[in-house]
C-alpha cells in the first residue's frame, strides 16, 4: 500500500502550518515559500499522470487505495483512492494552485502569511474531497474546504465581503447538512458499521443492501441539494456573483477553478453511483434546470457592468453544460462533463486572472472605465482574446471539445434528447454575445486618457497565463489522452447506471 | 401517630409560601429567607418520609441539606453585600442590567 | 505516388499556419510580414496545384479515396472523431480557388496595407483565415469541418474589427460573429443528429449509408417530420448564416467596415461560399429531401433578387459589391438547391475570381482616391486610373454575364438548369426571376462604373492617382482569369462536370451534362446589354453636383427609398431581436435575480433575524420573571405527572 | 394528643411563614423566620428526629438567622425599600400559581391512589423511636455516607473562602 495519495493530500496543510507558525518569515519570503511548496505538491502529483506507471488507465476500479481504520466505533476509515473520474480534477487542483499563489505576488500585501496558509489549507481540503472514498471522511473534507474560503473572501475581499462570505458559507453549509443527514441514513440503513463507499456500492450491486425506491429518491435529493448549491445549478446560484465580486483575484480563480467542480464531481461520484434509479428518474428535471442555467446565466451576464460579475454569471452558464453532460447518463456525456470541468477550470481561471490584472492596474471593475486596451496593451489583449475565445467554445480550443462532447452525449441520451441539446446550443450563441460584447467594450474602442498609460503585461503575469494557455490549446487540438485516461472508469460508471445510448 | 400525609401537605404549603415570597418580594434578603424557607419545607418532607419508611437516610440527607444551605447563605450574603456596595440597593428589580 | 499525396495534403494547411506563426512572433515590419504571408500562401497554392495534378493522375474511381488521418481528435468512448483530411476532386478545386485567389489578394494587400497602423497583425489574420478555410474544405468529417467553419468566423471577426478605432468596425465585427454563430447553431444541431443516426461523423461512413435515413421519422411539436429533412434544414440554417442568405444576411454589408482586400478574400471569394460547399458536399442528404431542397432554391432566388434590388440604391462603392455578392450567392444556393451541383460549383469558382477582381479594383480606387468610398464624390477616374478602370470593366462584364466572360457561362448554366430541369423537376418561375436578377446585376454594375469612372470628377478635393505595380498586377491576372475560368466547364467539353463526377457517384447523384441552348443564351445577353445601356444613359453623361439625388428616385420613389435602406431589414432585426434581448437581460439582472432568487435567500435570512428579535422580549433582565418561568415549568411538569399517571 | 400538638405547631409555623413574607420590615421577617424554624424543630421531634431538631435550631435558627440579621443591619435595608417595582403584574400571577401548586400537592397527597402512602396508616411500627437518635445517625453518617460527609466539609471551606474573597474585593472598590 503506497502513500502517494496521502502525501498529496496532507503536504499542502503541512506547508500552511509551517507558514503560520515558523518564526521570522517576511511577507516577501512567505510568498516564495508558498510558491515552492505548491510546486512541490504539483511535482508529487505528477506520477498520477498515466504513463508514469502509478495510475493504470486500463483499469476502471479505484487505484492507489489507502485504507486505515480511523474511528473504530462507527467503522469510519481513513480511505483514499483515485480513479479515472477524479484523476484530472486532482491534477487540475495541484496545477492551478501554484499559478494562483503566483498571482498573489503583487496583488496581496496585507497579512500575506495567513493568505498563503489559507490557500494551501484550501488545497488540502479540495484534494481530500476528490480522493476520499469514505463518506464520513468525504464530508469532513467537504465542510473543511468552506473555512479557508470563508476567510479568504472575508478578510481580503472587496467592500461587501462580509455579506458575501457569510452568504457563501451559510448557503453551502445549510445544503451540505442535508447531505450529512443522508450519509447517516445510509450508514444506519446499511447497518454494516462502515461508511466506505466502494463496499456500500458492492453491497448494493450484490443485493445485500437494497433501498426502496422512494427512500432512494429522497436520499438522492439530499445529496442533490448539497452539490447543486456548490455547482451552482440554476436556482441555487445567487451566492456565486457576490462571492466572486467580493473575493480577491486569487480567491476567485481558485473558487471558479476548482471549488465549483467539487459539486459536479460529487454528482458523479455519489448521486450517480449510489442512486442509479433515482438519477434516471430525476435526469430530465435536472436537465431542464441545467439548460435554464445555461441560458439564464448567459443572458444576465450580458447586462452586467462589473466584469467579475459577468465572468461569475458565465461560470453559471458554463457549469450548466457540465450538469447537462452528467445527467445525460451516457459515456459520451460523462466524458464531456469531466473534461469540461477541467476546461472550465483553465479558461475561467485564466479569465479571472486577466480581469484581476486590469483590476490591479485601474482598481475598478466597471467595464465602462476601460477602452482601447488593444492599442495600449497589445500582448495582454492577444492573450485575453485567446482566453475569451476558449470560453466562447471556439473549436481548436478546449472549450469546444468539452461542450461538443456534452452536446453529443445529451443529444443521444435516452433521458435528455435533442431538445436539451438544442437549447444548450442556444447558450453557445449567447456566450459569444456577452463575451464579445465585453471584449469590445474593454479592448476595442478608442483609448481614454485613463487607459492611455497602462503598462502592458509583465513577465510575472505572463508566467501565470502561458501554462494555462498552453493547456487550453493542447486540450483543444489533442484531447485524446485526457479522454483515454478516464475512459474505463466512465464507461463502467455509465453501464452501472442503466441503458446507455438510445436505441439507434 | 400523625399520618405522614399531613406532614407532606404542610411541607407543600410551606414550600408554596416560600415560592410566593421569592416571587413577590423585592427585597433581596427577604427573597433569600424565602429560599431558606423552601429548603426547610423540603427537609420536613424528607424527615417525614424517613419516619414513614423507618430509614435513617432521609435524615442524613436533611443533614446534608442543612450544611449546604449554610454554605449557600454564606456565599449568597457575601454577594448581596458586593452588590449593595456597587448598586447602593438591595432591591432585586433595580438590578436588571442583564437585559437581552 | 499515393504516399506523396498523403504528405502534400497536410502541407497545404501547415504552410499558411507557419506563415502566421512567423509573422506573429518574429516580424515587426509590415512589408516584410506581407512578403512572408504572401510567400506562405503562394507556396500553399503550389503544393495544392501539385496535389491537384497528382490527383488527376489517379484513376477515375480512386480519386475519392485520398483520406489521411493525422491523429485521433476526440476519443470519448463511442464518440470517435479523427483529425483527418480528404482530398477529393471537389476539395481540390476549392483548394485551388482559395490559395490561388488568396495569394493574389495577399500580394495586393502588401501595397494596400502599406500605411496601415497594424499591418503585421493583419497579415497574421489573413494567413490564419486561409488555413482555417483550407481545414474547412479539406476536412474528412463534419466536426473538423465545423472547426474550419468557426475558424473562418473568428478570422472574419478579427479582420472586420481590424481597425477597431472606428465605431462601425467594432459593431460590425461582433454582428458578423454572432450571426455566424446563429448559423453555426443550426449546423451543430445537424452534426449532432448525424452522429446519433450514424454513430460516426466521417463522410466515408455517412454518405454511402445516407439511404438509411429515408423513412426515419421524428415527431415533435410540429408533427412527424422526416429525419433527413430535419438534418438538411438545420444545415440550411448554417448555410444562410455563413453564406449571408435570408434571413441571416445583414452582417455581410456591414462587414465592409473591414479592410478591402480582407473583404475581397472573405466576403467575396472564399468564406461566404463555404455554405454552398457544405450543400454540395452533403448532397447525399439533400437529395433525400425534395422539400428542403426546394426551400433552399426559394431562399436562394429570393435573396438574389432582393440583394440585387438593394444594390441599385447604394452609394458606397464596397456596399454595392457586398450586395452583389449576396445576390450571386443567392444564384449559387438556388443552383445547389435545384440539384445542379456542378453549376453551383462552377459559378462559385467564376464568381470567386471576378468578384475578387472587382473588390480589389474598388480597393485600388479607394487607395487612389485617399479613402473616399462614396461614389457621389467620385466620377471621371478612368483618366487617373486607366489600369484599374480596364480591369474593373472586365470584372463588370464577367459579373453581368456578357458573352465571352466567365460569368456568362456559369450564370447561363444555372438559368439553363432551372429551365431544363433537374432531378427535382423544372423551375420556370425561378428561371425567369434569375434572368431578371441578371439584368438588374448588369444595371447596378454599369451604374457603378459610370458613377465612378465615367463623367467628370465631382469632388475635386483630392487628386486621384493610379495604384503602384504591386497592386495592379494582381488586377490584370484576375482580369485574365475572369476570361479563362469560364472555359473550365464550357459546353461540349464539360471538364468540371467530368472532374466532379466521382464525388457524386457515391450517392449516385450524377446527372448528364446540361445541353447548351442558344435561345436562352441570346435572351440573357440581350437583356443584360439592354439594362447596361439604360444605366449608361441614366448615369454616364449627366453633370451632377457632389450630393445629387439618384435619378431613380423620381421613377421608383418609395421603392428606391426601400432599396436604399436594405428593405429595412436591419431595423426589423433590431426591433424584433436585439432590443427585446437587451430589455430582458436588464430585467433579469436588475429585478429578477436580485429580488427573485436572491430575495428568497435573503428573505430566509431576514426571517431568522425576525424570529431572534421575537425571543429577545423574554429576556427582561428581572430575576423574578425568570423565577416565575421556573415556577410555571414546575407547575406544568407536576400537573402533567400528577394527572397523566392517573388516567 | 400528639395530633393536637402537631396542629398547633403547624399553624404556628405557617403563620410565621406568612408573616415573614408579608412583613415590610426585614428584621421582623427574619424574626418570624426564626419562629418558623422553631416550629419545624418541634415537628422534627414529633417525627422521632431529635438530633436533627437540635441541628435545626443550632445551625438554622442560630447561625444562619444571626448572619441574616447581621447583614440586614450592615446593609441598613430594614426599612421597606420597595418603591421600584419592575413587574407589577407579577404578584397576582404568583398567587394564582401558588394556589395551583397547593391544589396539585393536595390532590397528589390525598386524592390520587398512590399505593405507597395508602398502606402507611396500618403498620405504625413501634421500633421507629430509635432511628432519629444521634448514635443511629452518626453510625450511618460515618459508614455509608462518609464520602458525602467529607465533600460537604470541603464545600463549607470553599463557601467560607468565597464569602471572604467577595466581601474583601468589594471593600477595596469602596476605598477608590
Amino acid at each position: 500500500m503506497n502513500f502517494l495519495l496521502s502525501v498529496i493530500v496532507w503536504l499542502p496543510l503541512l506547508g500552511a502550518l509551517i507558514l503560520l507558525f515558523a518564526p521570522g518569515i517576511s511577507d516577501h519570503a512567505a510568498k516564495r515559500v508558498a510558491l515552492i511548496w505548491s510546486l512541490v505538491v504539483f511535482a508529487a502529483s505528477l506520477p498520477l499522470i498515466p504513463g508514469f506507471g502509478f495510475f493504470d488507465p486500463s483499469r476502471a476500479q479505484l487505484q492507489l487505495i489507502e485504507r486505515v481504520p480511523w474511528i473504530g466505533a462507527f467503522g469510519v476509515d481513513y480511505h483514499l483512492a483515485v480513479d479515472g473520474i477524479s484523476l484530472w480534477l486532482v491534477l487540475l487542483t495541484t496545477f492551478l494552485t501554484p499559478i494562483v499563489i503566483l498571482s498573489t505576488f503583487d496583488s496581496v500585501n496585507t497579512r500575506v502569511r495567513a493568505f498563503e496558509a489559507f490557500m494551501l489549507a484550501l488545497q488540502t481540503g479540495m484534494l481530500g474531497v476528490l480522493l476520499a472514498q469514505d463518506l464520513f471522511l468525504f464530508y469532513i473534507f467537504w465542510e473543511f474546504t468552506l473555512v479557508p474560503m470563508y476567510f479568504l473572501i472575508g478578510i481580503w475581499g472587496g467592500s461587501r465581503r462580509i455579506y458575501a462570505t457569510v452568504k457563501f458559507f451559510l448557503y453551502t453549509f445549510a445544503a451540505s447538512v442535508l447531505m450529512l443527514l443522508a450519509i447517516i441514513a445510509l450508514y444506519v440503513l446499511w447497518g454494516a458499521n462502515s461508511f466506505s463507499l466502494p463496499d456500500m456500492l458492492n453491497a448494493m450491486r450484490t443485493g445485500q443492501f437494497t433501498l426502496d425506491q422512494n427512500l432512494a429518491r429522497w436520499l438522492f435529493l439530499a445529496f442533490f441539494a448539497a452539490f447543486a448549491v456548490k455547482v451552482p445549478l440554476w436556482p441555487f446560484h445567487s451566492w456565486l456573483p457576490d462571492a466572486h465580486t467580493e473575493a480577491p483575484t486569487a480567491g476567485s480563480v481558485i473558487l471558479a477553478g476548482v471549488l465549483l467542480k467539487l459539486g459536479g464531481y460529487g454528482f458523479i461520484r455519489f448521486n450517480l453511483q449510489l442512486f442509479p434509479e433515482a438519477s434516471r428518474f430525476f435526469a430530465p428535471a435536472i436537465g431542464v434546470l441545467a439548460v435554464i442555467g445555461i441560458i439564464y446565466g448567459a443572458w444576465i451576464a450580458y447586462a452586467q457592468t462589473d466584469i467579475k460579475k459577468l465572468v461569475a454569471y458565465s461560470s453559471v452558464s458554463h457549469l450548466g453544460f457540465v450538469m447537462l453532460g452528467i445527467f445525460a447518463l451516457n459515456p459520451i456525456g460523462l466524458h464531456g462533463a469531466i473534461l469540461q470541468m477541467v476546461n472550465h477550470g483553465l479558461s475561467t481561471g485564466a479569465l479571472f486572472l486577466v480581469v484581476g490584472m486590469i483590476y490591479e492596474r485601474r482598481h475598478t471593475r466597471d467595464i465602462n472605465a476601460f477602452g482601447g486596451l488593444w492599442k495600449v496593451m497589445p500582448v495582454y489583449t492577444f492573450l485575453s482574446l485567446l482566453i475569451v475565445m476558449s470560453s466562447i467554445g471556439l473549436p481548436a480550443l478546449n472549450g469546444f471539445v468539452g461542450e461538443a462532447t456534452i452536446m453529443f452525449g445529451a443529444f443521444s441520451s435516452p433521458f435528455l434528447g435533442w431538445e436539451f441539446a438544442a437549447f444548450g446550443l442556444l447558450g453557445v450563441i449567447l456566450a459569444a454575445v456577452y463575451l464579445l460584447w465585453m471584449f469590445r467594450r474593454v479592448m476595442m474602442g478608442d483609448v481614454t486618457e485613463a487607459t492611455a498609460k497602462l503598462r502592458d503585461i509583465t513577465r510575472l503575469e505572463l508566467t501565470m497565463l502561458v501554462p494555462l494557455i498552453a493547456l487550453i490549446i493542447l486540450i483543444g487540438l489533442y484531447p485524446a489522452p485526457f479522454f483515454r485516461a478516464m475512459n474505463e472508469s466512465v464507461t463502467a460508471l455509465a453501464n452501472s447506471i442503466g441503458p446507455t445510448l438510445a436505441a439507434r | 401517630m400523625v399520618p405522614t400525609e399531613y406532614y407532606v401537605m404542610l411541607s407543600a404549603l410551606l414550600f408554596t409560601i416560600g415560592v410566593t415570597g421569592v416571587l413577590t418580594r423585592r427585597n433581596a434578603l427577604v427573597v433569600f429567607m424565602s429560599v431558606e424557607l423552601m429548603l426547610n419545607s423540603a427537609n420536613l418532607a424528607l424527615v417525614a418520609f424517613s419516619r414513614r419508611w423507618n430509614h435513617v437516610d432521609g435524615q442524613i440527607l436533611t443533614f446534608f441539606v442543612i450544611t449546604v444551605a449554610a454554605a449557600e447563605v454564606a456565599v449568597g450574603l457575601a454577594l448581596l453585600v458586593g452588590i449593595f456596595r456597587t448598586r447602593r440597593t438591595t432591591n432585586v428589580d433595580e438590578v436588571n442590567t442583564m437585559r437581552g | 505516388m499515393e504516399e506523396l499525396l498523403f504528405t502534400l495534403i497536410p502541407a497545404i494547411i501547415v504552410l499558411p499556419l507557419i506563415g502566421a506563426l512567423i509573422n506573429m512572433f518574429a516580424i515587426r515590419d509590415g512589408r516584410r510580414a506581407g512578403l512572408i504571408a504572401s510567400a506562405a500562401c503562394v507556396a500553399s497554392f503550389v503544393v495544392g496545384l501539385t496535389a491537384f495534378i497528382l490527383l488527376a493522375g489517379l484513376p477515375h474511381e480512386e480519386r475519392t479515396h485520398v483520406d489521411v488521418t493525422l491523429w485521433q481528435w476526440i476519443d470519448a468512448g463511442p464518440l470517435q472523431v479523427p483529425f483527418g483530411f480528404l482530398f477529393d476532386p471537389l476539395s481540390a478545386v476549392m483548394v485551388l480557388l482559395i490559395t490561388g485567389v488568396g495569394s493574389l489578394i495577399h500580394v495586393f494587400s502588401i501595397g494596400y496595407m502599406a500605411h496601415d497602423a497594424r499591418p503585421v497583425r493583419y497579415f497574421v489574420y489573413l494567413n490564419l483565415f486561409v488555413a482555417a478555410m483550407l481545414i474547412l474544405v479539406l476536412a474528412n468529417n463534419y466536426l473538423l469541418l465545423f472547426l474550419g467553419w468557426e475558424g473562418v468566423g473568428l478570422c472574419s471577426y478579427l479582420l472586420i474589427g481590424h481597425s477597431f478605432e472606428r465605431k462601425e468596425a467594432r459593431y460590425a465585427s461582433m454582428k458578423a460573429f454572432v450571426m455566424n454563430r446563429i448559423g453555426d447553431f443550426g449546423l451543430m444541431l445537424a452534426i449532432l443528429a448525424l452522429f446519433q443516426r450514424f454513430g460516426s461523423l466521417n463522410y466515408g461512413v455517412i454518405f454511402p449509408r445516407a439511404g438509411e435515413l429515408v423513412g426515419q421519422q421524428i415527431d415533435w411539436v410540429l408533427g412527424p417530420t422526416a429525419v433527413a429533412s430535419a438534418i438538411a434544414f438545420c444545415m440550411l440554417i448554417g448555410v444562410t448564416g455563413k453564406s449571408a442568405q435570408i434571413p441571416l444576411w445583414t452582417w455581410l454589408p456591414d462587414a465592409m467596415a473591414g479592410p478591402t482586400p480582407a473583404s475581397a478574400l472573405i466576403h467575396a471569394a472564399t468564406m461566404v461560399t463555404s455554405g454552398v460547399y457544405l450543400i454540395v458536399r452533403s448532397h447525399a442528404i439533400f437529395i433525400l429531401t425534395p422539400s428542403v431542397s426546394n426551400t433552399t432554391v426559394y431562399i436562394g432566388v429570393a435573396t438574389a433578387f432582393i440583394a440585387a434590388s438593394i444594390a441599385i440604391g447604394q452609394y458606397d462603392i464596397k456596399r454595392v459589391l457586398a450586395f452583389s455578392t449576396v445576390s450571386q450567392l443567392g444564384f449559387m444556393v438556388a443552383a445547389a438547391g435545384m440539384g445542379a451541383y456542378t453549376a453551383a460549383i462552377f459559378h462559385l469558382l467564376t464568381h470567386g475570381v471576378f468578384k475578387a477582381l472587382l473588390f480589389l479594383g474598388a480597393g485600388s480606387v479607394i487607395h487612389g482616391a485617399h479613402d473616399v468610398q462614396d461614389m457621389r464624390r467620385m466620377g471621371g477616374l478612368r483618366t487617373a486610373m486607366p489600369a484599374t478602370f480596364w480591369t474593373y470593366l472586365a470584372g463588370t462584364a464577367a459579373l453581368a454575364g456578357i458573352f465571352p466572360m466567365a460569368g456568362f457561362w456559369s450564370k447561363d448554366e444555372i438559368v439553363g438548369s432551372a429551365f431544363h430541369g433537374t432531378r427535382f423537376g423544372t423551375y420556370p418561375v425561378v428561371g425567369t426571376i434569375l434572368i431578371i436578377t441578371a439584368a438588374l446585376t448588369a444595371f447596378y454594375m454599369t451604374r457603378q462604373v459610370s458613377l465612378v469612372f465615367l463623367g467628370r470628377q465631382r469632388d475635386t478635393s483630392y487628386h486621384a492617382h493610379e495604384s503602384e505595380g504591386i497592386m495592379t498586377i494582381p488586377l490584370w491576372i484576375l482580369a485574365a482569369g475572369s476570361l479563362i475560368v469560364g472555359l473550365i466547364n464550357i459546353p461540349g467539353f464539360y471538364f468540371l462536370e467530368h472532374w466532379l463526377e466521382p464525388v457524386f457517384e457515391v450517392a449516385h447523384a450524377v446527372g448528364e451534362p446540361l445541353p447548351f441552348s442558344f435561345t436562352l443564351a441570346i435572351i440573357t445577353v440581350a437583356l443584360a446589354l439592354g439594362a447596361a445601356f439604360i444605366a449608361y444613359q441614366v448615369y454616364a453623361n449627366r453633370q451632377w453636383k457632389k450630393t445629387f439625388r439618384d435619378p431613380l428616385t423620381r421613377y421608383l420613389g418609395v421603392f428606391f427609398e426601400g432599396f436604399e435602406h436594405r428593405w429595412y431589414a436591419d431595423d426589423v432585426y433590431e426591433a424584433m431581436f436585439v432590443r427585446p434581448f437587451k430589455a430582458t437581460a436588464s430585467f433579469l439582472s436588475r429585478i429578477f435575480d436580485p429580488m427573485g432568487i436572491d430575495g428568497l435567500v435573503n428573505g430566509a435570512a431576514r426571517l431568522v433575524g425576525l424570529g431572534g428579535r421575537g425571543y429577545r422580549v423574554l429576556q427582561t433582565g428581572y430575576i423574578r420573571s425568570y423565577t416565575l418561568v421556573f415556577l410555571m415549568g414546575v407547575v406544568a411538569v407536576l400537573g402533567y405527572f400528577g394527572f397523566a399517571t392517573v388516567r | 394528643m400528639e395530633l393536637a400538638l402537631f396542629i398547633i405547631t403547624a399553624l404556628v409555623t405557617v403563620g410565621a411563614a406568612v408573616a415573614m413574607v408579608l412583613s415590610h420590615n426585614a428584621v421582623h421577617s427574619a424574626l418570624w423566620l426564626v419562629l418558623n424554624f422553631f416550629g419545624v424543630a418541634i415537628l422534627y421531634l414529633l417525627l422521632n428526629a431529635p438530633f436533627l431538631a437540635m441541628v435545626q435550631i443550632t445551625v438554622y435558627a442560630g447561625a444562619i438567622m444571626v448572619l441574616f440579621l447581621f447583614v440586614i443591619m450592615l446593609l441598613g435595608s430594614e426599612k421597606g425599600q420597595e418603591e421600584v417595582n419592575g413587574l407589577p403584574w407579577q404578584t397576582p400571577v404568583a398567587l394564582v400559581l401558588a394556589v395551583v401548586l397547593v391544589s396539585i400537592a393536595g390532590y397528589a397527597v390525598f386524592v390520587s391512589p398512590t399505593p405507597a402512602l395508602a398502606t402507611q396508616s396500618g403498620a405504625a411500627g413501634t421500633s421507629t423511636l430509635t432511628i432519629g437518635a444521634p448514635d443511629e445517625v452518626a453510625r450511618s453518617l460515618f459508614t455509608t455516607y462518609l464520602l458525602p460527609f467529607e465533600i460537604t466539609s470541603v464545600l463549607l471551606l470553599v463557601a467560607l473562602i468565597g464569602a471572604v474573597v467577595l466581601t474583601l474585593k468589594s471593600r477595596e472598590g469602596d476605598r477608590a
